[in-house]
């Protein structure tokens, strides 16, 4: 069957249960649009996500999907890449799910560069929840439960996926259609992992973030900035009143995780194909004969 | 039947292991059925532990509490296994290590000068060879046997360390069988035809083989007591079998790449021990309702918490059976023995698959580090079916069907897509609140369909000796030879072991045959009497306070214990 | 009994919540009984949610499924609950909603200017608080209180927005008292004295209110529907208190933070729903070897995994009752009213502390979310004591005594070190290996004797209306009134309701209770009878499948439900 | 009690169940030592660890004890902090512990400066588990799990550390006693979440990461380092052939947690002293009458 790649062809029909103006909206239309420009059938994408508002995004897409729990988002791909590899995995979930829960798989799968691109729409605030803070709301910002602000280092994403050697990490904030729709596209076609952090709007739970305020607080990158210095990286990754968007670090040709397992040492078909070699199985056992 | 226990002791490090492996290695290829065991604390060096070794004229594969000789390295050795000192007990010792009141105190005490060949030949740390040397010599084993296995051992480490070793164990080996030519000691007994070419796994081998000829190509688990073996052993020859290996960060890692490896296509195993999958209940869950397939080992160890890292218990049958929130079903094999390890955990992943339910590989300490020779395991008879099917353009993940069961697809085989999820869904798999239809109806086919389908495939229990009985021992898990050989070394009438190495959910029909007794005894490895408790609410069965005889300390079980309790409680 | 149920229903975000708070407060202050309970999706803006108040002359607590007066904000509102609606149901709604064929489907049809009206005040905003005004209207209660309360709730918003809610309000009573004068409407009911000043705090409020008498100062949490409350509320009142809030990075965490706060002296909580406990395995596992106290709130809501976040259910008993590997104690609470939640959560506490064991508070999304007015909590009598001991020099936290509880001293208090080790320990905390002495004695500590003393001081269950009975109806937490009214409306005679609102362990001596009745009725909201299956285990009751009531569909019972089974079931 | 601070005040009896030449060994005695110095009575001191040969190091120090479960040494230590702040609160656990189980839990109370001292003696291996790859294992590295080497990019706690604001980063290599003891003595007395990794030797399970190999491969920072310039402080983490050791990073004065929360805002005395205020509570009840 011919595919028409159009944004359209990764809408589901179901109704979208966010609310009128929140900014998963504008991030799911530029995930559909660089999926579309780079034709990628359906049927080899796997969406992957945790639990939360920005993690109903796979619910939405045309694609295979794995909603997984609430900070898990980031093992599972990478178990979903690892047995096919053929797939193109992707995780969109939010900042409580992949910075919050889901901290430690965080550090993990970038110490594999597991070979999947990683959007979190970052918002800033726990969204489904209704408004706690998350590891990114910015300090003295007041919730139900933060009822003095918050008091927390904000958690610095791209600083620290640098600092772990993360061999892509890059800020968009979905206001600019066009860097975002082209960073997520170069993140698609990165062999290695791939962070991309976006700054959507929560308008209902952070009335401090909002779209205006991100629009205000950003900038893009511009072409003087290396994207192979990583102390450069580090230094735009630390610039907070101003946050830079773009690409901040890029590492090209780092072995990724599956192709250095066994499995796919000397044939890559997935592993649904495979079957146990019985005859070495044989071999195996009956060589503790004389042992 | 002629049975002699040997049990080597020592600090950490001292090489009680290395002896321990050459000792098994020569004496099984020498047509000895043998059987080693063994208990040791949580450290790498220092401390004392202890091995034994069964070499018998019949199979046994249980730990007997009785020492005939004691190969100790160290003097806090000795005292280690006093209690279990008789005056038979031949003890085989470096003239170092005795002093003259040991004289005394010990019967049957054997001074060799261990140490002093082993630097004769060469280095201080062949005296571990001496003495394997000295023990194959008081069985009258055939020398050259020993000396093949060592060259076969030491073969990369080069010709002069080869025959220094072989030196070692000929001159250990003149000690042994001056002793018995002398009759100092007399340990006859006669090889076994067919022994020799026998195959030796411990229990830990034994499952992650079970895993390899069920298709397993995926592990991801994070290292702990006593599961470790799995990984290691899975790592080892992931080369050979094309397994994905990941140490995960942590436990919950593991589980979901396990779930999800699973969804993309992959034959995926957790191992883990009690404390790490108390960790994984989240992870069980989202398996139950994504209807994933998925097989989890747990090597038990003793609680709560970190407990007692390195020793035995069956503790963990309620966490397999309850964790995880929510409700959703499972099945839990409790091997008892080495095949049964094997072949369950091979049906483990086509049982995950076909039901798309956790399946639960329930071990201990006890019955991972335990191994004994066995005739083979023919895998002749052994196939592994998938049960995915190609997907179609509409493809449904979670089809409502009569049976329960949904067509499971994987991404990038067919046409369809395969949407799986952690929200009460519809046939889609999209997220739904419809509490009128969908929630019932998904419930019930997790629920209600499964558990009935499961209960019609349910493992038997063995029953052992025989179907006459006035008296039943039940028990399950890493017991079955412990309680086997006790009732044969009880020599009562009437006594049968009812062993299950099935524990959830049990074929109903089993309650008839444990209703026969007059008597029903129950042993365990924990304090509460778990499995007597999933009799009560499966089959009906109650069984008193009284006859429960549980076990709490960190011990497995020893003959002579059960022997005991059948002599004073069997009708 | 005059006993009247609104629905107030429509999107998320359409101010449905904010209607229930204003009608709940002006109703109650109005000397009218009320309660509250409301069913929502998991999203914060559109779907369908509704709240059920229940305004009566008796108490009343419990989910009726008939609807006396619905206003529905939508039109899909109107479906949302159509089979609920009946011939005698006042559907009193905006007149834009309602298209000509409305009038021919719904025989009390009743349009009102809400927008309209709204508008002329001032925004379309203010047609909620016209609805208000209407139904105040309708019951011909004082408008002035409802413009007090206004006032008091727009307290920060400024003098128009002040005045203008009040107008929106008076011009909605007006047609409200018109529809009533007009004879159009008559749900006459009389004030019952007292009520204007009772209290009202749902389920979670009381959770937390129990936790803050019982000396809580130190709450880990991490979000979770329906849990969050209980954060929430403690939070908002940490100032007054002085509580440690930690918003936790994971529920690992959480009970980690926990227990290691009552180590250093604290009184701490966790809260959370089924899939955080889920994690919290290893840590409760943790408390139950270093014996520390522990109080811990599970607000379940249907599962596996996600399942139905801001849906009911009673479905992680079991993982209450056996999670966290390795064998130790633990007492479940499950709190029926919001009394009882009050005390009981206060008791967790002191009886955490006393016995240095995890307290369970067992609530679900049906409790935590409801509210009623009841008299008063009454603190008077509530004290708290703390079991810590000023250390000597020798200290020794493990220490061996005759009743099984070891005197439990802080850092810094005394001149003893406490040490708490999450090994096997002696005496003093310190790791051990020694399996004959040590881990047998502290397992019977951990195990037999916390097990006697907590079952001396289990919580015995109501027995409602009395003590003679044919038919007993038994169930647990949440479920409280549905039973108790449902056997009211019923009036079938010989029918008594048993609410355990203590699940585990059970005193004994209740197996009589229980077994006087000719017939038993098992009430649970899961698939699996959780709570019937403590009954065999801890009391040998062993209740029949087909009088098991069993419902999991992620909504709580309605009485209406309640009535037909006693109607049907009772003897 | 009139106590003689020194080194053995801090030993406890028991035989310590390491390995003879354990790096274990070296650091537990410079830690008592650097107490020593600081005349810490035993009864204000609190030594909080996960599970691993390192976790052990509390069990063999006089003091209090918390000796929790693997990975989860952080939470604990915080939480006790937050309890009684006049207790000194010491974390002394292995990289397998800190990094790996218990990576999220360092990520979070760095977010929080914990204030807690954090010693992680670390050995780049799963020393009491025998022998498998840690997070800080360095690529290549053979083991029995990793058979064709570690595939991972090794974890840089102090990199990562830095990124996330953490107020005192410091690397120790026990060979060298006086900067190790110096460094210990400065991360007690450090207001704030403080991060000592340190360098010590698995002799049984890690053949590569040997007492000499550390030697080779560290150099003392000199004076010139300025420990309050963020960006060099990351520029020193980066540097891996030849590691630096010494403070990287110190910021003073920023806030920590418990003195942020509620309960220390009037009084400061520990929880434990307290009892709910019920006339408080009888006026909030009684305040709901009238809503
Ligand atoms: C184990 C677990 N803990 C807590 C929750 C509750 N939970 C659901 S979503 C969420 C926060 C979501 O925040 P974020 O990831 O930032 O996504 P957003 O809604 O802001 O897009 C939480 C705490 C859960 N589902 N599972
Ligand atoms: C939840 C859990 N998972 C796994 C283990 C097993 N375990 C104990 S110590 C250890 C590794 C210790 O390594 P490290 O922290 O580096 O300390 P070291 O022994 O090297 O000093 C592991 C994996 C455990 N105790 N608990
Ligand atoms: S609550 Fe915030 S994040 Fe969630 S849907 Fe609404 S705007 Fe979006
Ligand atoms: S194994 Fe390594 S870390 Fe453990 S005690 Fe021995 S040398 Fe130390
Ligand atoms: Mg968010
Ligand atoms: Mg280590």
């Amino acid at each position: 069957m011919e595919l028409d790649f159009t944004e359209k062809l990764y809408d589901m029909p179901q109704e979208k249960a966010w609310c009128p103006g929140c900014g998963h909206f504008t991030m799911h239309k530029h995930l559909r649009a660089a999926l579309a420009e780079l034709k990628i059938p359906p049927k080899n994408l796997v969406l992957v996500s945790g639990i939360g508002q920005a993690a109903k995004l796979p619910q939405y897409t045309r694609g295979h999907m794995f909603n997984g729990l609430h900070g898990r988002s980031l093992p599972a791909a990478m178990a979903i890449k690892a047995a096919n590899p053929e797939l193109t995995v992707i995780v969109t979930s939010g900042d409580g799910c992949s910075y919050g829960e889901g901290g430690n798989h965080f550090l993990a799968q970038i110490e594999r560069n597991a070979d999947i691109v990683n959007i979190v729409n970052n918002n800033m605030i726990y969204g489904l929840t209704k408004g706690q803070a998350s590891p990114t709301s910015l300090r003295g910002m007041k919730t139900h439960v933060q009822v003095t602000g918050v008091t927390n280092e904000p958690f610095n994403p791209l600083a620290v996926a640098i600092a772990m050697g993360a061999t892509f990490v890059a800020r968009v904030f979905p206001g600019n259609k066009e860097q975002t729709v082209s960073i997520i596209k170069q993140a698609i076609q990165h062999k290695g992992y791939a962070l991309v952090d976006s700054f959507v709007q929560c308008v209902s739970m952070n009335k401090l973030n909002s779209f205006k305020w991100y629009k205000e607080h950003t900038y893009e990158i511009d072409d003087f900035h290396d994207v192979t210095d990583r102390q450069a990286a580090f230094a735009k990754a630390l610039e907070t009143g101003n946050y830079p968007t773009g690409i901040l670090y890029k590492e090209e040709g780092k072995p990724v995780f599956w192709e250095q397992t066994a499995a796919y040492e000397s044939r890559s078909e997935p592993l649904y194909k495979r079957d146990v070699d019985w005859e070495k199985l044989k071999a195996m056992i009956d060589a503790k004969r004389s042992i | 039947m002629i049975d002699i226990s040997i049990v080597i002791s020592g600090a950490a490090g001292q090489g009680v292991q290395t002896v321990e492996q050459l000792l098994v290695g020569i004496l099984k290829m020498s047509g000895f059925n043998v059987f080693a065991t063994k208990e040791y604390e949580s450290r790498v060096r220092g401390g004392t532990n202890s091995t034994e070794l069964r070499i018998s004229t019949t199979r046994v594969a249980a730990f007997v509490n009785r020492i005939d000789i004691l190969v100790p390295f160290s003097k806090a050795a000795i005292k280690h296994v006093k209690p279990r000192l008789s005056e038979k007990t031949v003890i085989l010792a470096d003239e170092s290590l005795l002093g003259e009141e040991d004289a005394a105190n010990y019967s049957h005490l054997i001074k060799l000068p261990l140490q002093k060949t082993a630097i004769e030949v060469g280095k201080k740390i062949y005296s571990n060879v001496v003495s394997v040397g000295a023990i194959t010599g008081l069985f009258g084993a055939d020398p050259e046997i020993g000396k093949k296995f060592l060259r076969q051992r030491f073969q990369t480490k080069g010709e002069t360390i080869i025959t220094q070793n072989q030196e070692a164990f000929d001159k250990g080996y003149v000690m042994g069988k001056e002793l018995k030519d002398q009759g100092m000691v007399d340990f006859t007994i006669e090889p076994t035809e067919g022994v020799e070419s026998e195959i030796l796994f411990n229990g830990n081998q034994a499952v992650a083989l079970g895993a390899i000829a069920g298709g397993c190509n995926f592990i991801s688990a994070y290292p702990m007591s006593p599961s470790t073996g799995v990984l290691i052993y899975l790592a080892q020859h992931s080369e050979e079998f094309e397994i994905v290996i990941d140490q995960a960060e942590d436990e919950i890692a593991a589980i979901n790449k396990t779930v999800a490896a699973w969804y993309a296509g992959a034959r995926a195993i957790a191992s883990t021990s009690g404390g790490g999958f108390a960790l994984m209940g989240e992870g069980l869950s989202l398996a139950g309702i994504m209807e994933s397939p998925l097989v989890i080992h747990i090597a038990q160890r003793p609680g709560p918490a970190t407990g007692l890292p390195t020793r035995t218990a069956q503790e963990d049958l309620n966490l397999a059976l309850y964790g995880g929130h929510g409700e959703f079903n499972r099945v839990i094999f409790a091997p008892g023995t080495i095949q049964q390890a094997f072949y369950l955990t091979q049906k483990a992943f086509n049982l995950a698959d076909e039901f798309q339910v956790p399946i639960f590989v329930l071990t201990d300490q006890d019955f991972v580090d335990g191994y004994y020779n066995i005739p083979s395991l023919d895998i002749s008879q052994l196939s592994n079916k998938k049960h995915i099917v190609e997907t179609a353009d509409d493809y449904k993940r979670y089809l409502l069907t009569k049976n329960g069961i949904s067509p499971r697809g994987v991404p990038g085989y067919g046409e369809g897509l395969v949407r799986a999820d952690s929200d009460e869904h519809d046939e889609y798999g999209h997220i739904t609140e419809d509490m009128e239809y969908l929630r019932p109806a998904m419930t019930e086919k997790r629920v209600f369909k499964r558990r009935k389908l499961l209960e019609a495939v349910a493992e038997s229990p063995s029953l052992v000796p025989d179907a006459e009985y006035r008296t039943l021992v039940l028990c399950w898990g890493s017991n079955y030879h412990v309680v086997k050989e006790g009732i044969a070394m009880a020599e009562k009438q009437g006594v049968s072991m009812l062993h299950f190495h099935q524990v959830y959910p049990l074929p109903k029909i089993i309650a008839e045959t444990i209703q026969k007794a007059e008597k029903i005894i129950l042993i365990e490895n924990n304090a509460t009497g778990q499995f007597g408790k999933v009799l009560t609410l499966e089959l009906g069965i109650n069984i008193p306070r009284e006859m429960q005889f549980l076990r709490y300390s960190g011990k497995p079980w020893s003959v002579e214990e059960i022997v005991k309790i059948i002599q004073k409680e069997a009708l």
